[in-house]
């Protein structure tokens, strides 16, 4: 405990450095292909051994939350999108819920199931732009080609589904604004049915590659003690070892009645979070299935007047996005617009995590460890 | 153009922007000891209240029996426990809510402010609790008044470090004991917080902007 | 003067000359450029001297091994105090007045020389050139050079063990 | 006199344009090899099947602003490129391309420039030369990622070089001759190629080849996600394109070396066989061009298989397995020749 604190807190002060060579402090980002997005990390450096690391985020601050209190309630949902722009759709969800949870709306099940489907699609589009650009930071740059095909099925079903490939919304308060188009089961079951074939090449490639094991094996080691004092969620936490997911501890929507396992690492390192979202998509693909299988006929849209006007009150919700806990902190004063919106987004807690991890580290291991945190600047900086 | 926002910007306009608004008053002033969603106001109009019931628990009455006087109110709502507490008593407790035996709440999930601005004390801090053991959250809760400082948990919560930093960023609530406190999306130097409900959606630091981007301004 | 005379006198002022610069330059990566010419010079003399073996060697070993790692500790260290350092201190009129007697005992044999040191005919092994450089220098090398060769490789020997047991030793007392 | 100058003359200008041409397409098979590896097109824009796109991009970069960093060494910076192009052109004036000879206009014309006795030292000691352009253009930039770049290229050069040479030596004590030319009859003579008696130097050389050349997954010196594009990061228009060029050169040329040394250069394969020498009716040339093919080949396929090494990992890699193994080559074979002499 002591020591977590230690890591986190500790100001950096002069270090020693071998042979009384200079330390180098170098700027990476904000511009910087390996950041993934306008995030700044100050690197102090002995040759290649990082001594210390700050972070420096903010670029992309549009206030996202101060915008959720200057329109009505329905009127946020276009703006979440921008948040985590590459699973917008689980943006949407939490929200959504939190509302629906304040107002006491129950949505019908085929919402439901159809937002489930939706969102673990999201998950597995998500993984997959992670497992992309990840091994394209350690050299691997195939892989990202290959992710990038399988997520391109998954965008055109949303394209079909929402109208919209990335900025997709279509979740209302109390349902779903759209019903399934023809030929959507089959669409996913058609993906689900050739997607083992693609992880089983894309972990063909890295996960016995010799080169690939000593990048990952042994980087960046979060235990489990550390994961949960420093607030990670998602497949960071579960990758240190932590059995956590909200889909399982606190089960929204039909995950109550769906299976699946949630995969946990051994050691907290790079490797291990690799192997958790690799096996993560298996699941998720699982659930889809399922999903689509005991999809019920009915209503999209639960009873919700046409004015959203939600009881005085206060709401804190969490969904499992792919990148961690995803809270919504809602609070009501009666009227038609949010009194306040918090987001506790999941990769500006993740990233808290990065200066512990990357010290002692090489360089490259830096874009490893970012990589492997899987950050979203549009969801850090809101 | 600037003409236009210039007449949008706060200064020239009252203090509190949500007088516009009855129905976004918020809860009379001197309203600390109680929910600010169980006002009267509220009732009255159209739409009711979240049913907000008492709650206790042995993890609430423990922290009675140890620290006399620190909890102002507990309760339940929309199947969330929320405790108030006083602000001085707030490290101690928050201590005890991570270690003891009853439901050990190992984990900080998030911290957050909500403003009131015509209460005395004019912020609400939340700190949502997660415990592995039990597999429940607990919100706490305190009223803390503008300039008033209050302790930081990054002690005991390592995850409170950024989460502080950006509730001083936002609010303008200062922590003391807080490692490294200074602001974390907005760049050094702004003036003002923008989510305290007196900040214009529009409005920004103006002398920033032309200071550090060579620019009038920054829509 | 043929045009092997040119060349020798050509390379060997550039030699000397970019001798003169690595001493008199400010910045260290200058100083190892111009060294890095004077290595080049030199190989250039071994190649009119026959030596084509000696000068790839050179080259390979001086310009690309040595050199390579000069320049990768000069980056590394921080080198900005020594370049406001002054550069020569108080040894430098010792230094002059045994350079001076040198250029004089240079003087001495070149003009008692006379003709003779303008540029004789390749003489030695080298002259052989039936047989193959890198053969000749292997059988001088190890047949009739072999008790002065073995005792330089044992002295580089005794000054690498020295290297690392500084090294270690450095190493230890920062922990 | 003709003989002396004049015909050497039209060769070095021949095989300087050729090896321009074929840079310049080393990068169109690069883009297009690795597109179809990785389920893409490739360029498809420029010309029937994107074919004039290595023309595009040189014309591009030719007309592209030259820009000098503020701070930086000036004179360094602008010749840093240079340095490292002229060696890996000049390098091809001792490559024989074929023993075959020509007579034109009366003259003996070879498929090569000149045959130096110390061939292959020749073109260790000016490939060793290149380096300097990395380190001195990463350095002279006077910016953080392009030292660092050029940090991480002198400790890999001097690295791999020495295990390089040893998988050179293991080849030389069979050949007798440090003559290129001379190697490539040895093999002749032998019956074999090089690569099957000394299939360890074989590996080695094509390891160290690929770590001379910083290609992936050694190509840590420009690493584009971690360093930006290392040394050349503040490298613009023309400058960058004689770094492109000089890097393809040298995957060239460590691919002809490779030939040369341990494929049998001008060779068709296994020339002792009787029943193969139907395949002596295709030219040298062509053969030796086929294996430089491959292995160019070779060079994209792994860029586009494996990820990238770690600088530590690189090194380990290096002094730890790679000089050990190439040393106790050099001696096995020794041993072997002493006592089995052929």
């Amino acid at each position: 405990m002591a020591d977590v604190e230690e890591k986190v807190i500790t100001a950096l002060h002069d270090h020693d450095t071998f042979l009384d060579s200079s330390e180098l402090i170098i700027n990476m980002g904000p511009q910087h292909p390996a950041t993934h997005g306008v995030y700044r990390v100050r690197l102090h450096l002995d040759g290649e051994k990082v001594l210390g690391a700050e972070s420096y985020i903010g670029y992309l601050h549009r206030g996202v939350e101060k915008l959720g209190e200057h329109g009505d309630y329905r009127h946020y949902g276009p703006i979440l999108d921008r948040m985590d722009y590459v699973a917008s759709v689980s943006n949407n969800l939490g929200y959504c819920e939190a509302v629906e949870k304040l107002l006491g709306v129950q949505i019908p099940p085929r919402a439901q199931y159809l937002r489930v489907i939706l969102t673990e699609l999201q998950r597995i589009a998500s993984h997959l732009v992670w497992l992309g650009t990840h091994a394209m930071d350690i050299g691997a740059m195939t892989i990202f080609l290959y992710c990038f095909r399988e997520r391109e099925k998954i965008l055109n079903i949303f394209e079909k589904y929402f109208g919209a490939r990335l900025t997709t919304n279509s979740f209302r308060i109390g349902g779903l604004q759209f019903d399934t188009y023809d030929g959507f089961e089959a669409e996913c079951l058609d993906f689900c049915n050739d997607f083992p074939r693609r992880i089983a090449e894309y972990e063909q490639i890295l996960s016995d590659n010799r080169i690939w094991i000593g990048r990952t094996r042994g980087i960046g080691i979060l235990k489990a003690e550390d994961a949960i004092a420093l607030g990670v969620t998602g497949p960071v936490l579960r990758g240190s070892g932590v059995k956590f997911d909200i889909r399982k501890a606190f089960p929204y929507e039909c995950y109550a009645d769906l299976d699946f396992d949630i995969p946990i690492g051994e050691m907290g390192d790079t490797y291990d979070r690799y192997l958790v979202r690799n096996e993560e998509m298996r699941q998720s693909r699982r659930i889809v299935m399922q999903a689509i299988e005991k999809l019920p006929d009915g209503p999209i849209m639960g009873k919700v007047t046409k004015v959203i006007r939600p009881p005085a009150g206060e709401v804190y919700h969490a969904i499992e996005a792919p990148k961690g806990e995803l809270g919504f902190f809602v609070v009501s004063d009666g009227t038609t617009t949010p009194y306040r919106t918090r987001i506790r987004p999941p990769s500006f807690v993740n990233l808290q995590a990065l200066p512990p991890m990357v010290r002692g580290q090489l360089v490259a291991d830096v874009v490893a460890i970012i990589g492997t945190i899987d950050i979203v600047l549009g969801e850090i900086d809101r | 153009m600037p003409d236009e926002i210039k007449k949008d910007q706060p200064e020239s306009k009252p203090p509190a922007p949500d007088s516009a608004k009855p129905a976004a008053t918020p809860p009379p002033a001197g309203h600390a000891p109680g929910h600010p969603s169980v006002s009267e106001k509220k009732l009255a109009t159209k739409a009711a209240a979240a049913a907000s019931t008492p709650w206790t628990s042995p993890l609430v009455e423990e922290i009675k029996k140890r620290f006399q006087g620190s909890v102002i109110e507990s309760h339940t709502m929309v199947g969330q426990n929320v405790i108030i507490l006083e602000t001085p008593s707030l490290i101690e407790v928050c201590k005890f809510v991570r270690e003891n035996e009853i439901m050990p709440c190992d984990y900080l999930v998030d911290v957050t402010a909500v403003d009131y601005p015509s209460r005395e004390k004019r912020f609400d801090v939340v700190y949502v609790l997660h415990s592995f053991k039990m597999n429940e959250r607990v919100r706490l809760k305190i009223y803390v008044a503008d300039n008033e400082t209050i302790p930081s948990v990054t002690a005991i919560w390592p995850t409170a470090n950024w989460l502080e930093r950006e509730v001083f960023d936002m609010f303008g609530i200062k922590f003391s004991g807080h490692p490294d406190l200074k602001r974390i999306l907005l760049p050094e130097g702004w003036k003002g917080h923008p989510l305290r409900k007196d900040y214009h959606l529009q409005q920004m630091d103006d002398e920033w902007v032309k200071a550090n981007l060579n620019i009038e301004t920054g829509q | 003067m043929t045009f092997d005379q040119i060349l020798f006198y050509c390379l060997a002022a550039i030699a000397i000359i970019s001798a003169l610069m690595v001493i008199t330059r400010r910045n260290p990566v200058h100083s190892a450029m111009f060294l890095i010419t004077t290595l080049f010079s030199v190989a250039g003399i071994y190649l009119q001297l026959h030596a084509e073996f000696l000068a790839a060697v050179q080259v390979i070993v001086y310009v690309g091994g040595i050199m390579v790692l000069f320049l990768f500790v000069i980056m590394l260290v921080n080198l900005e105090v020594v370049s406001t350092e002054r550069r020569f201190n108080k040894q430098w009129i010792i230094a002059l007045i045994a350079s001076a007697v040198l250029l004089v005992e240079f003087g001495y044999v070149i003009v008692r020389g006379g003709k003779s040191s303008l540029l004789p005919p390749v003489t030695g092994p080298a002259q052989d050139l039936t047989r193959k450089n890198s053969e000749q220098i292997g059988l001088m090398l190890y047949q009739n050079y072999m008790l002065p060769f073995e005792i330089a490789s044992l002295l580089l020997l005794v000054a690498i063990i020295g290297a690392v047991i500084l090294a270690k030793r450095r190493l230890a007392s920062d922990k | 006199m003709v003989e002396y100058f004049l015909i050497p003359a039209v060769q070095i200008l021949i095989i300087f344009l050729v090896l321009l041409l074929f840079v310049a397409y080393a990068t169109y098979l690069e883009r297009k090899v690795v597109a179809f590896m990785q389920v893409r097109l490739g360029p498809m824009r420029v010309g029937p099947y994107g074919l004039l796109q290595p023309i595009a991009d040189a014309v591009k970069l030719m007309f592209k602003e030259d820009i000098v960093p503020a701070g930086a060494d000036k004179w360094i910076f602008m010749f840093a490129p240079v340095i490292t192009m002229i060696p890996a052109f000049t390098v091809f004036s001792v490559i024989p391309f074929s023993d075959s000879h020509t007579t034109v206009f009366g003259y003996p014309v070879h498929l090569y420039i000149t045959d130096v006795n110390v061939g292959i030292l020749f073109v260790l000691a000016l490939s060793s030369i290149g380096v300097f352009g990395i380190i001195l253009g990463g350095w002279s930039s006077n910016s953080k990622y392009p030292l660092l770049g050029s940090l991480r290229s002198a400790a890999q050069m001097v690295s791999y070089e020495v295990a390089m040479g040893f998988a050179i030596v293991s080849v030389l004590i069979y050949s007798r001759s440090l003559s290129m030319i001379d190697i490539v009859n040895a093999q002749k003579d032998m019956g074999w190629w090089f690569a099957v008696i000394q299939p360890i130097g074989f590996f080695i050389y094509l390891i160290c080849g690929v770590a001379e050349t910083n290609r992936a997954p050694f190509d840590l010196p420009e690493a584009e996600s971690e360093l930006v594009a290392g040394f050349h990061t503040e490298y613009s228009g023309f400058r960058f394109a004689i770094y492109f060029m000089a890097e393809y050169a040298n995957m060239i040329l460590i691919s002809s070396i490779a030939a040369t040394l341990f494929w049998g250069g001008w060779l068709s394969p296994f020339p002792n066989v009787k029943a193969l020498s139907f395949l002596q009716v295709v030219p040298g040339v062509v053969w030796f061009f086929l294996k430089v093919f491959f292995f160019m080949y070779l060079y994209i396929w792994l860029r586009a298989t494996l990820p990238r090494f770690r600088y530590d990992q690189l090194m380990r890699v290096g002094w730890k397995y790679l000089i050990p193994i190439s040393i106790g080559n050099v001696i096995l074979t020794a041993v072997l020749r002493l006592y089995f002499r052929t």
